[in-house]
């Protein structure tokens, strides 16, 4: 398709009452062929994100090697201190008495997966980001109170204000708006 | 709704996050810098003391033997400071009345001791024992640098616990032949670790034993 | 109180609130988003309240108690408290554990009944969670305290020192290190990445500009789109099965310091496991002892029903249970073992100089708990609030056995003394719980003490189930 | 109590300071002047916290605060710290090597050989000189402690004239008046008093003094003076004699009351003769041991080791031995029925072994006993033919109470009026006697008094004078040991405080101001011995610390007279009988400012910084009465108030006290604790140890003991070994066939392997051990062990890092004593090390399991993982006190590490003495001999009864010991595969059919020979 770029808008966002009115209309956007939308909800709608095509799991797997890196590096700190920098005879244990490693070793995994995880998540939504296009939205603020909104970015390849106006109407959009970049 | 914060908001929050996070890796930096600074260790600092005495002078030029005054190093844990009769026994003779030795001729006058500042102060609780680093060949200049060029005596090397551990971990990196002991312009040669393994056998140390806790401490 | 009044265009939630279908629901009938937010919000923004005052003041003078006896303890030493040889660990020991294990039943709710799919969490994790980090944190400080030369203590830490040399790794004290903070550091994240939505919400409905300054900059610009949501509900979901193990390791590790040891009466397999349930048990009733002023005070009674208190009864009555099987266990295996050392300190414990304290922990622990089964005492709030009350008294004094009468009657009779807490120690228990209740004060005032977007969640859920 | 007004101040001084500051600030509060009288008020001498708690925390949190932030300091630099090199080196100097001087330290008159280390001129260590008779190469408590009482802050530092400072010169010049005064007629009025002394020449001088003065006369008071058997010897031999013993020619002993391993002057030596015909490897190698029977009539060391004991009141002694006597053929059998069935008994196995080993036998009666028990002992011996063997005579050796007058003669003169000028040398009558009120009184009214001792006591606080006297380690003189061997006594300090020489003030008395102490002593040992090579000669005895050849000659005289009757032993019923006896730990008062004997755990009771009544628990169950409840004591008009404690073993119908106690001018750390027992003492001479028909009440009140043990029954657990000689022979190896017949717990991990390396180990003989704590002393004295105060040993802070345990197993009544000493075990498998998070307690390749103070955070799990209980912690600061008072960190001994607070320590084995030794032997390129490491316990022990060594050095003595049958391990069930090991106790009590008897068969300790072969 051929459109005019229309730099000085950031998207058209749509109002809805109620989360399954939101699913309804999220499931027919890439029917519509709109590709990059956006669904804003005040807590997690079941669904949603597959129906807006997102397949995300990078966070699990950031966890893991976080979880995985930190628990090597701990028992080899153990190792390395206990055995080759400084070995002290203790209690007439060996110096690489395992088994008393293991705890550490156990607990700074748990630490690494959990700061992986976390971190992860913060870095892949681009968080923090106090402000953001989609805040000067009308009624936004509701987004995470008890409204549902969605938004079709006009980055989208077919974006077109009037076509999209009218889809979300059809979907039972309360109100659309347009956000300006 | 309109937006809460600038758009510069957002480097900011990020600015301050990533600081939050670093800010705990820089503080140990921090830490570890301040105590291996001189100002922790006091090196290269020297202390006002009673007489400005220069080992340049007296060994480095005159060629004393830091046996001379340090009398019991050989003997005893403490290497010795001298008597005021040591210093009178050139100094009734020369310089006899030298403003730079009055202190010295008071102390013997007064009989009262020269208060020298201390320059190398292990903590009390470090039993070092200087005899047996001599009687096992460990030159004065391992640990106290080449004093002989020093005009006013200052620590030139640090002494944290891991640089005792370094040596008695393999003593064969520094020790040197007895007789080179006190020799300050000793050099190690090439073929040091060599040599120093057939010192350390011939000599008897017992490396295995050298990090012992109780080696040093009591 | 009443939520103030907003600009809301209507939806037809409002209009027609649905009845839950089932009489005992996990939330009040007739909740809406508006409604629950409403309820929480309003704890946290609106105007002061002089109760809340009136507590957070008094809660704090009895916190400088604590502050003052710890700085005393310093000044001259642990001397000061009721320690000497041959019991050489005190109050703040038994305090260690105690505390630690009041920390557990916040992760626990959160973590487990999270995976576990409990749904009635959603109106306590919060608060529990909240619970948990300050239990914790207060329980990392007591070791500290107990030390001879506390000013030292950062040697128990792994790092370069020019000293050359590093902790023992053999001991479980490192161990414990290691597990707490690991603890109340996957705790606070837990806790904050299940608040960032939350404090989105917050940020949204506060009208004056601090407000939607701080929340806005606390929440980090949530905007609850989807894909936030998907990686908020994944990493929230990790550290939930990160924290599920972490939260029974920890009170095993605390448990080890004790059962690494020869010492008869700490010697004992059994621990472990059974330090955790004592753990959930002194936990729950910690939570209940909070619950139930708060939702009288904040008048949750809509969002914390009946059925919570009721399910939290029976979770303590488990774990009650299985402290029980721990005792019982102890003393099985100091005769099955014909271990004369063992047996000998488990008969000084009932009758020795301890005894009073062994005897309030069964009275508490084992006959008390045994109310529980009766469905009027677990539905009775202010009941089963005064059982959980005796509980933790209880608990505390399990801790103070086990730790001070082990040693007091060990293998050399010659060597044999008691030791009791001295003015000292009571202070700083004291202190301590006063400091306690002076974090979870500042907690409810400054944020929502229930998870709105959870609850809001289950709304629809609830709406859905007709 | 400090003022509040005081601790304000102090806080203005330290205002706005930190670090550094404050703690320079505290530097110069030592200074300032309200500080000096605070520190006197809340932080009394040793131990910062004796008084209860309020103002004292005021002060401490100060103390601790400032420590805390030199502690944070510790980030920064070393505070600047200065050197100061000699002036002028003294030869043989070397700074940081210890020098050994040989000198003599007296106790109660009689001298014991020492040699005393010394760091660049500070005395620090005492140790037993081998030479000297009298120890062996032992010492005891009172040795081990003298330093402590050179140090002591309270010493009287100047000359006082009626209280107020005087000087030294002053006091010549009034002395000259004197003297002038006196000459005129004679020196009638003058009188000296003097307390027990042995030295020659001081002898000397006051012979010279009474020549001057022929009027003037002499009084000897000690309260331990040892006049009955002196009065008994004279009764049967018409002249006084001493009575010495040669134990290791003793196959039976039979002590009747006489505590010959304790009490007496040749006490070491006794110890010593007596384990040799005792220890282990005899045991194992002969199967032999010597038997002991001991009659006491309150539990002492020589009963706690009989084989066959048996209490009675003291009254009942005297019968004992009639009765003895009478089933040797002595005496007619006449009162021996009043005795219990079990004193029977225990007669006729006792004569029936000593008939047996006739001439290789002694009977012992207790110096406490009327003369006449030792009168008819004497025939006994003599009768036995033990007499010349193991029972021998000398002259009498300390100043003789029967060429001078007592002190009761003394006071009836004075009050007469007689005496216008009297002096008092090292003597406390003012305190150590019934008439001590009355001395007083008079003492006040007296024109001229003198007192010459180094306090200022009761009796110095009632003189017009008082001269501070030097220190034993400050002077020169001469004394004499219990066989007459004399030795010299030589200064190792210039003296700390304006002190005289016992000598030179005598001299100056006799007009003589110019001759030193030195002089005086050269003068008179030149007139004994003559000029020739007299330099030589002296400097070898200096040397040696004994002079050759001196001991008195051994003398048999003859038996005169015929057998006296004593009187039966009184009805049981006769109401409660009250002795009266000296204090093991502080003796008779004299020692009472001494920190570590207050503090040291008296052998039997465990007991700490008090003294008590002693009675038999049924007598206590009787009164209704428990330990620490305050009984009032009444004999006559003089009443004294004293906690029970009920002791096994004391006889019923018996109260036993102890003296030394309730003083008031004993200084800080001795005045005002427990109760003054000397007015319960008989004021007439007659027998001054036992009072009858006391009555006894309890008052219902109580006071806090505090002692170091509160458990005395094994609860069946086997941690002292124990067997009878039978058994022993019967099954050599039962001990190791115990050990095989239960393993100890087998372990995951492989043992580590200490075998190419030394291995330290320690085996403790318990047959030898006789539990005279002199091991704990000298432990406190090596490792500097803080004091900590009754206060902090009431709450469990004792810091002896050694202990010695005290069980007891049978009746109330006679119960069997045990001593097990416990220092650290050093466990291969230590469960202290591998607790520990920071390796504060490691081991070494040596296998010592070392404690390093400075790298302790104080966690103390490793306390509470030591199943021995050996561990001490550093609960409060308390060392601090000591770093204020430069006398007593100048006792510390320098090669070992001040403890700071919160840190734990422990037994080292004396980890310094080994690095000292493995040092040399590197430097000489040699391996450390066997014997060259001795731990502070093991030279201390007057009975060798502690072996260490390399045991990986198979000749050594500790391999052979640990070889020895009877060696085991403490809690070998736990595994922990410890280097200390104990040697099983034997006891030889033969047994009624007569069995077993040591008779059959030559044990060796006939003969002269010395039994240690």
């Amino acid at each position: 398709m051929t459109q005019p770029e229309r730099s000085d808008i950031y998207g058209l966002i749509a109002m809805f009452d109620t989360a399954d009115a939101l699913l309804a209309c999220a499931r027919r956007t890439r029917a519509a062929g709109y590709r990059k939308v956006e669904g804003y909800t005040p807590f997690p709608v079941a669904g949603l994100s597959e129906a807006l095509g997102q397949r995300d799991s990078r966070v699990a797997w950031i966890a893991f090697l976080g979880a995985a890196a930190s628990g090597m590096a701990g028992y080899a700190l153990q190792y390395w201190t206990a055995v080759i920098d400084y070995p002290i005879v203790s209690g007439g244990k060996p110096f690489n008495s395992w088994p008393a490693f293991l705890p550490v070793t156990f607990e700074l995994a748990v630490l690494g997966g959990a700061l992986a995880a976390v971190l992860g998540m913060l870095v892949l939504n681009g968080l923090p980001r106090l402000h953001h296009p989609v805040f000067d939205a009308e009624q936004f603020g509701f987004a995470t109170r008890n409204r549902f909104f969605m938004l079709i970015e006009a980055e989208d390849a077919n974006f077109d204000p009037e076509a999209i106006q009218d889809f979300f109407v059809r979907c039972g959009a309360r109100e659309v708006s347009e956000v300006s970049a | 709704m309109s937006q809460i914060f600038r758009p510069g908001a957002n480097t900011v929050a990020r600015a301050v996050l990533a600081g939050a996070l670093l800010s705990v890796p820089l503080a140990f930096l921090l830490g570890f810098a301040l105590v291996r600074s001189p100002y922790a260790t006091g090196v290269g600092i020297a202390p006002p003391q009673p007489v400005p005495f220069s080992h340049q002078h007296h060994v480095g030029e005159l060629g004393l033997d830091c046996r001379y005054c340090h009398t019991s190093v050989e003997t005893s844990s403490a290497a010795g400071m001298p008597a005021t009769y040591t210093c009178m026994t050139c100094h009734s003779q020369l310089w006899t009345n030298a403003a730079m030795l009055a202190p010295v001729r008071e102390s013997l006058a007064r009989h009262e001791p020269l208060a020298w500042q201390r320059v190398y102060d292990l903590p009390d609780f470090v039993y070092f024992d200087h005899g047996i680093h001599i009687a096992q060949g460990i030159g004065c200049s391992e640990c106290h640098g080449r004093v002989d060029t020093l005009a006013l005596t200052r620590k030139l090397k640090a002494q944290p616990m891991h640089w005792c551990l370094d040596c008695h971990r393999n003593p064969a990196q520094n020790i040197r032949p007895r007789d080179e002991v006190f020799n300050m312009a000793w050099q190690h040669p090439a073929n040091q670790l060599e040599l120093g393994r057939r010192l350390v056998d011939a000599y008897g140390v017992q490396t295995s034993q050298l990090t012992d806790c109780s080696i040093c401490h009591r | 109180m009443a939520p103030r009044a907003m600009v809301t265009p209507m939806s037809e939630h409002e209009l027609a609130p649905v009845a839950s279908p089932r009489g005992d629901a996990v939330l009040a009938p007739g909740q809406t988003f508006a409604t629950v937010e409403a309820q929480i919000a309003a704890s946290v923004l609106a105007g002061s309240r002089r109760l809340w005052l009136v507590g957070i003041a008094g809660f704090f003078a009895v916190s400088l108690l604590f502050f003052y006896s710890v700085t005393y303890v310093f000044a001259v030493g642990v001397g000061v408290m009721g320690v000497n040889i041959p019991v050489a660990w005190g109050f703040p020991i038994a305090n260690v554990v105690w505390w630690i294990g009041i920390g557990h039943a916040g992760t626990l709710i959160s973590a487990i009944l999270l995976l576990l799919r409990q749904k009635w969490r959603t109106s306590i994790n919060r608060f529990a969670e909240a619970m948990t980090i300050f239990a914790a944190g207060i329980a990392g400080l007591f070791p500290i305290i107990h030390l001879g030369r506390p000013w030292f203590a950062y040697w128990i830490v792994p790092y370069p020192s020019n000293m050359g040399v590093w902790p023992q790794w053999r001991s479980p004290l490192v161990w414990d290190l290691f597990a707490i903070a690991t603890y109340i550091i996957v705790s606070i994240l837990f806790w904050y990445v299940g608040l960032i939505p939350d404090l989105a919400t917050l940020r949204d409905r506060s009208t004056r500009r601090w407000q939607q300054v701080f929340y806005g900059s606390l929440c980090l610009g949530w905007r609850g789109s989807a894909l936030h949501w998907r990686r908020h509900q994944m990493a929230y979901l990790i550290l939930a099965g990160l924290a599920t193990p972490l939260v029974v390791s920890v009170h095993s590790v605390i448990a080890l310091d004790f059962a690494v040891t020869i010492v008869p009466g700490y010697h004992s397999t059994v621990f472990p496991p059974y330090f955790v349930a004592g753990a959930l048990f002194s936990g729950f009733a910690m939570v209940i002892t909070i619950a139930a002023p708060l939702r009288a005070w904040f008048h949750l009674e809509r969002l914390i029903t009946p059925r919570h208190f009721d399910n939290m009864a029976k979770v303590m009555l488990a774990a009650g249970l299985i402290v029980i099987y721990g005792y019982a266990i102890e003393y099985f295996m100091a005769w099955y073992s014909g271990d004369p050392f063992a047996r000998y300190i488990l008969i000084r414990r009932a009758l020795g100089a301890y005894a009073p304290a062994f005897w309030v922990m069964l009275a508490c622990n084992v006959l008390l708990v045994q109310t529980l089964w009766l469905r009027r005492v677990r539905r009775n709030v202010w009941l089963l609030f005064a059982v959980a009350l005796l509980v933790n008294v209880g608990m505390w004094s399990e801790r103070f056995v086990i730790v001070l009468s082990s040693p007091h009657r060990d293998y050399l009779p010659s060597a044999w003394d008691v030791s009791f807490g001295t003015n000292w120690d009571y202070a700083m228990l004291v202190g301590s719980i006063g400091f306690f209740f002076f974090l979870m004060f500042l907690f409810i005032r400054w944020l929502p003490a229930v998870s709105i977007s959870e609850v809001k969640e289950l709304v629809r859920e609830q709406r859905e189930a007709e | 109590m400090a003022t509040n007004g005081d601790i304000d101040a102090i806080r203005a001084q330290l205002a706005g300071r930190n670090g550094d500051g404050l703690w320079k600030s505290l530097e110069e509060l030592s200074q300032s002047p309200q500080f000096p009288a605070f520190l006197e008020r809340d932080l009394p001498r040793l131990a910062p916290l004796w008084r209860a708690p309020v103002n004292r925390r005021d002060a401490l949190r100060l103390i601790g605060a400032s420590l805390a932030l030199s502690g944070l300091a510790g980030c920064g630099r070393p505070p600047p710290e200065r050197i100061l090199p000699y002036v002028e080196q003294p030869e043989r100097v070397v700074p940081g090597k210890p020098l050994f001087y040989a000198t003599s330290l007296t106790h109660a008159g009689y001298a014991r050989g020492a040699l005393v280390e010394t760091h660049m001129g500070r005395p620090t260590k005492v140790e037993g000189n081998p030479a000297h008779p009298a120890s062996l190469g032992a010492t005891d408590i009172f040795m081990q402690a003298a330093v402590l009482d050179l140090y002591d802050p309270d010493r009287s530092p100047a000359v006082r004239r009626h209280g107020s400072i005087s000087t030294w010169t002053v006091f010549l010049a009034e002395v000259a008046d004197l003297r002038a005064r006196l000459r005129r007629v004679d020196g009638a009025g003058l009188r000296i008093l003097t307390g027990a002394h042995s030295s020659p020449t001081l002898a000397a001088q006051l012979g010279a003094l009474s020549a001057q003065f022929p009027e003037a006369r002499r009084h000897v008071h000690e309260p331990g003076a040892r006049d009955a058997p002196r009065r008994g010897a004279r009764s049967v031999f018409g002249q006084a004699f001493d009575t010495i013993y040669r134990l290791d020619r003793a196959r039976v002993i039979v002590s009747l009351d006489g505590d010959f391993l304790a009490g007496m002057p040749g006490c070491l030596a006794y110890a010593r003769q007596f384990a040799d015909l005792r220890r282990a490897a005899r045991i194992a190698d002969a199967g032999r041991m010597s038997r002991l029977y001991a009659a006491e009539a309150t539990p002492t060391l020589t009963g706690a080791m009989a084989d066959r004991r048996i209490g009675l009141p003291a009254r009942s002694i005297g019968a004992l031995a009639h009765a003895l006597a009478a089933e040797l053929g002595i005496a007619s059998p006449a009162a021996a029925g009043t005795l219990p069935e079990a004193a029977r008994s225990w007669l006729r196995d006792a004569a029936r072994d000593l008939l047996a080993n006739a001439g290789a036998a002694a009977v012992i009666p207790g110096d406490q006993q009327p003369p006449a028990v030792h009168a008819l002992v004497q025939r006994i011996n003599e009768r036995l033919g033990n007499t010349g063997r193991a029972v021998l005579h000398i002259d009498t050796v300390a100043a003789p109470a029967d060429r001078a007058g007592t002190l009761a003669e003394l006071v009836e003169d004075m009050a007469a009026g007689q005496v216008t000028a009297l002096v008092v040398l090292d003597c406390n009558p003012a305190y150590t006697s019934p008439l001590a009120p009355e001395l007083a009184r008079l003492l006040d009214r007296l024109p001229f008094s003198a007192h010459f001792g180094l306090y200022v006591d009761e009796t110095a606080r009632h003189c017009a004078w008082h001269v501070p006297a030097r220190h034993e380690l400050e002077s020169w003189s001469d004394a004499r040991a219990y066989d007459g061997t004399a030795s010299l006594v030589q200064p190792l300090i210039t003296p700390l405080y304006a002190g005289v020489d016992r000598l030179g003030f005598v001299a100056a008395l006799a007009g003589e101001l110019e001759t030193g102490a030195h002089d005086i002593l050269q003068r008179y040992w030149r007139t004994r011995r003559g000029a020739g090579g007299f330099e030589r000669w002296w400097r070898s005895s200096l040397e040696r610390g004994v002079i050759e050849g001196s001991a008195f000659a051994i003398r048999s005289p003859a038996l005169r007279g015929a057998v006296e009757e004593l009187p039966p032993s009184p009805e049981s019923s006769a109401g409660y009988e009250l002795q009266v006896r000296l204090d093991p730990g502080v003796w008779d008062g004299r020692y009472a400012n001494n920190a570590w004997l207050q503090e040291l755990p008296k052998p039997l009771t465990k007991l700490t910084w008090d003294n008590a009544a002693m009675l038999a628990p049924a007598d206590a169950a009787a009164l209704g009465v428990a330990r620490g409840d305050l009984l009032l004591l009444k004999i006559g008009d003089t009443a004294v108030e004293a906690p029970a404690w009920p002791l096994p073993g004391q006889p019923r119908g018996s109260i036993a006290v102890h003296l030394g106690y309730g003083r008031t001018q004993a200084g800080g750390i001795g005045s005002g604790r427990g109760f003054d027992a000397y007015p319960l003492l008989a004021p007439d001479g007659g027998v001054p140890w036992l009072r009858e028909g006391i009555t006894v009440q309890a008052t219902g009140r109580r006071m806090p003991l505090a002692t170091t043990q509160h458990h005395h029954d094994m609860e069946g657990r086997d941690l002292v070994r124990r067997m009878t000689l039978e058994a022993f022979r019967r099954d050599p190896r039962q001990l190791e066939q115990d050990a095989t017949a239960q393993p100890p717990a087998e372990s995951l991990y492989p043992p580590y392997d200490y075998s190419d390396n030394r291995a330290w180990a320690m085996v403790i003989d318990l047959n030898a051990c006789i539990g005279c704590s002199a091991c704990v002393v000298a432990c406190q004295a090596e490792n500097s062990s803080p004091v900590v105060g009754k206060h902090e040993v009431l709450r469990g802070h004792e810091m002896h890092w050694l202990r010695v345990d005290r069980y007891y197993e049978g009746t109330a009544d006679e119960p069997r004593t045990l001593f097990q000493p416990v220092p650290c075990m050093h466990c291969e498998k230590a469960p202290c090390e591998y607790v520990c998070p920071v390796g504060a307690t490691v081991h070494d390749s040596e296998g010592l399991n070392v404690m390093v103070y400075n790298r302790c955070i104080g966690t103390r799990d490793c306390s509470q993982n030591c199943p021995y209980k050996v561990r001490r912690f550093n609960w409060l600061d308390y060392t601090y006190d000591q770093e204020r008072r430069g006398t007593l960190a100048a006792l510390r001994n320098p090669d070992v590490s001040v403890r700071s607070r919160g840190v734990m320590e422990k037994c080292t084995y004396c980890v310094q003495r080994i690095s000292a030794a493995r040092i040399d032997a590197k430097k000489e390129g040699r391996p450390i001999g066997d014997g060259e490491v001795v731990t502070a316990c093991q030279g201390a022990c007057p009975t060798r009864a502690i072996v260490f060594g390399d045991r990986n050095d198979p000749g050594s003595g500790v391999a052979r010991a640990r070889a020895n049958p009877l060696n085991y391990t403490l809690l070998a069930e736990l595994n922990t595969r410890p280097r200390t090991t104990y040697l099983a106790r034997v006891r030889n009590p033969g047994s009624d059919a007569g069995g077993a008897s040591p008779a059959d068969g030559d044990d060796g300790a006939t003969g002269d020979g010395d039994a240690d072969e």
